[in-house]
């Protein structure tokens, strides 16, 4: 069996995840902007580093949704668990697919905010919050994608099970981790603000880290699925 | 490892449990927390003041509430895939119509529920923030909210069609007829851009209250005969092999 | 073709034809004075339209046939409607 | 063979499901004239200015042509109960093109009142006006749509299932009762 397709939505992962964690880092995303900057502070941000901000947020446009295949890849091999329906990989699929336009979303606030800097700084202001809080607090996507998984895991009446039961309680852990990133949109500073350690550090922290870990738990699920069906064959 | 429970619907069941949890939350966030769609909605003729008030006058609340929202809604796509897993079983529609409805729960989630939550965060995030903007904020909320028709009447028009062609009657038929009054809600909520007042205004006694009665007896139907269909499935239809085991 | 016309339904759609000509002609009565309300015109026209719906609901859906609690809903509706046509006046 | 044949005592037509639909939106039309009466009660004289704007004639013509296309339905119906399927399949086809004819009508009629200007916003009457036609309009086209299904159950080759010659038959008859009330209610009163 060919799992070429499945391998490449594999590798696309750390191609894309370093060009977008170096786009966040040229836009000025990481390190974030603190919420307590005044309107005209926000604007002069926009405006002095308008083209570094402008290039960032291109590339997060172009480079936003790859992480799609990644997790079709999962929801193919959701579908290869023995489970009595396809109930939550198709969840999975819905929730991974809502998820992305919402990153989208964030993207295109931060854009408009950066296509006409000499705007009136409260609009910018405005657009600015608007990107962070689409950006930060909608974590139930990534937190139900993680369920699904590990009831999917918890389900596998497999012998040999696709995914081995740790990964369960690590996506567990990994979407509990990141609820308080929600609370970033009531705190303009302490913890829980969209630049604290919680929101911000904990929350995109656990999802680098997940991104990391659950790339070579998947990697390794294709070489038993490769495996198992060479021994098949 | 302790087994929790033995049952080859098991995964449906949890699936289905989480529609009427997930509307709990809905009208706990939309009718108490942050009175979006709390009885008496406001409408799109209040003054400054009024668009102000409102959206300031609970601020903490409504943040609690657009908190709830950004983590209840990933769960939502739970009742999508149960959903789309009974439209699978269905005999006469192929799978293209439980696609389509799959695809219509993912987009919707965005422009149908949280946008407006998104943009009430922002204007409660900063109350010292220039009323206009607050204004803009608080009509682009409303009006995208209830004016979001086209991916719930592709839903309820793919749903109703999946059950009228269906041979095996998985879903009643007159569920199909119920869900093509909710497509006709979406048409009667289309004026909800045009008027700012009258019956057929965002707050107006036809568009909102009843579409919002309408959903709300389809929803309940949903649900009920959703559990029905899974409780019907035959055993024969699942493959011995998975036995449902939850092992955590 | 028509053997079918010759029947009951055709004498039914004679009526309703004629009924809607005459709600036409008594609704659109111009004449000197101009348009102005007159409850005795509204009475008229709505009480044709009641007794019409009435007719297509009995005779084209059958409902003459149909269990008792069908009738008597088609029935309330209707009476429902007049009833809110008359609070208006 | 010209009298209708006897029905068996005490038969619901069409499946029990249509009339849940057929009762609902009755009572779904229902909010839309309690609305309709209602404003017109709060501003009778704009009402009237505004009702002259229409064309009372076109909306005439159009119930006749809505009755008379629920007049072939309905032959069409007792044609397919002799089983006399070229005979129900023709009276089908009428039926369909009066409904065209209706769709036609109708939507001329709307040209020429935005033509002159008349649109949705201008004012009270002209909302609920456009809403009620519209929302009438849809359940036209989606009728025709029915009528189609029906007249490729009749040319089918199998015998025709009775139950959904009679469901389609039935929406219908609620399409043409429906207008013959909006009809008195929006062109005629006064």
């Amino acid at each position: 069996m060919n799992l070429t397709d499945q391998r490449i939505c594999l590798w696309l992962v750390p191609v894309f995840g370093v060009v977008l964690l170096s786009a966040f880092g040229v836009a000025g995303v990481i390190p974030p902007p603190s919420p307590t900057l005044t309107a005209q502070e926000v604007a002069n941000f926009y405006r002095d580093n308008l083209g570094q901000i402008r290039a960032g947020m291109i590339t997060v446009n172009l480079c936003g949704l790859m992480f799609i295949p990644f997790y079709m890849v999962i929801v193919v091999q959701m579908q290869r668990m023995a489970h009595p329906s396809r109930a939550f990989a198709y969840s999975y699929l819905s929730a991974a697919a809502s998820a992305g336009s919402i990153f989208l979303f964030a993207d295109l606030a931060w854009s408009i905010a950066a296509f006409r800097p000499e705007r009136d700084p409260q609009l910018i202001m405005m657009l600015n919050d608007l990107a962070w809080m689409a950006f930060i607090s909608p974590v139930g996507f990534i937190m139900a994608q993680n369920t699904f998984l590990a009831l999917g895991i918890y389900m596998d009446a497999r012998r040999q099970p696709v995914f081995p039961r740790w990964v369960a309680h690590f996506n567990i852990l990994t979407a509990l981790l990141m609820a308080p990133g929600a609370f970033a949109l009531m705190f303009r500073e302490g913890p829980l603000a969209w630049d604290g350690s919680l929101a911000f550090g904990l929350h995109l922290g656990t999802y680098a880290v997940y991104i990391a870990v659950m790339f070579f738990v998947v990697r390794s699920a294709l070489n038993h699925q490769a495996r198992e069906a060479g021994a098949a064959a | 490892m302790t087994q929790l429970r033995r049952n080859v619907k098991l995964d449906q069941l949890i699936c289905w449990w989480s529609i009427p949890i997930f509307y709990q939350f809905f009208g706990l966030i939309f009718g108490y927390l942050t009175k979006i769609m709390g009885p008496p909605i406001p409408g799109p003729n209040l003054t400054l003041e009024g668009i102000t008030a409102f959206t300031l006058g609970n601020a903490r609340h409504m943040q609690i509430g657009i908190v709830l929202l950004a983590i209840s809604l990933g769960f939502a796509s739970m009742g999508t895939g149960v959903i789309v897993v009974q439209m699978r079983r269905m005999s006469g529609p192929g799978p293209v119509l439980a696609y389509c409805y799959l695809a219509c729960g993912a987009a919707a989630a965005l422009p149908g529920c949280l946008f407006c939550g998104l943009l009430f965060a922002v204007s409660v995030f900063r109350p010292d923030r220039d009323p206009q903007i607050i204004a803009v904020l608080y009509e682009m909320g409303f009006v995208g909210f209830i004016g979001c028709l086209g991916c719930f009447a592709t839903q309820y028009l793919v749903f109703a069609l999946a059950i009228f062609l269906d041979r095996r009657a998985i879903f009643p038929k007159w569920l199909g007829y119920m869900t093509l009054w909710n497509l006709v809600t979406e048409l009667i909520a289309a004026p909800v851009w045009i008027f700012r007042s009258g019956p057929y205004a965002w707050n107006g006694l036809i568009s909102f209250y009843l579409g919002v009665l309408i959903f709300v007896v389809w929803i309940v139907c949903l649900i009920t005969w959703l559990k029905k269909a899974i409780k019907n499935q035959p055993l024969e239809e699942f493959d011995p092999a998975c036995t449902g085991t939850l092992l955590v | 073709m028509t053997s079918h016309v010759r029947n009951p339904l055709t004498g039914i759609w004679l009526f309703l034809a004629i009924s809607t000509v005459i709600s036409w002609w008594s609704g659109s009565q111009h004449g000197a004075n101009s348009y102005q309300a007159s409850t005795w015109v509204t009475a008229i026209v709505v009480l044709i339209a009641l007794v019409k719906t009435r007719f297509v609901i009995r005779n084209y859906m059958e409902v003459r046939f149909a269990p008792l609690w069908l009738q008597l809903t088609c029935d309330a509706w209707l009476l429902c409607l007049f009833g809110l046509v008359a609070d208006g006046f | 063979m010209t009298t209708a044949t006897t029905l068996p005592a005490r038969h619901l037509p069409g499946d029990p499901s249509i009339w849940v639909f057929v009762l609902g939106d009755m009572v779904i039309f229902g909010c839309y004239f309690a609305a309709y009466l209602f404003d017109r009660g709060h501003d009778h004289e704009l009402f009237l200015q505004s009702q002259q704007h229409l064309s009372q004639g076109v909306g005439a013509i159009n119930t006749l042509i809505l009755l008379t296309s629920s007049l072939f339905v309905a032959l069409s119906t007792q044609a397919a109960r002799a089983a006399d399927l070229r005979a129900a399949s023709g009276l089908l086809t009428l039926g369909g093109a009066c409904g065209a004819g209706f769709v036609l009508l109708k939507s001329y009629e709307w040209y020429s009142k935005l033509s002159a200007g008349l649109t949705i916003s201008s004012n009270a009457f002209f909302m609920h006006y456009y809403m009620m036609t519209s929302v009438h309009f849809f359940h036209v086209l989606l009728g025709l749509v029915i009528l189609v299904i029906l007249r490729r159950e009749l040319q089918g080759s199998a015998p025709p299932r009775m139950q959904l010659l009679e469901t389609g038959a039935t929406y219908w008859h609620m399409v043409d009762f429906l207008w013959i009330i909006i009809f008195a209610l929006v062109y005629l009163m006064r």
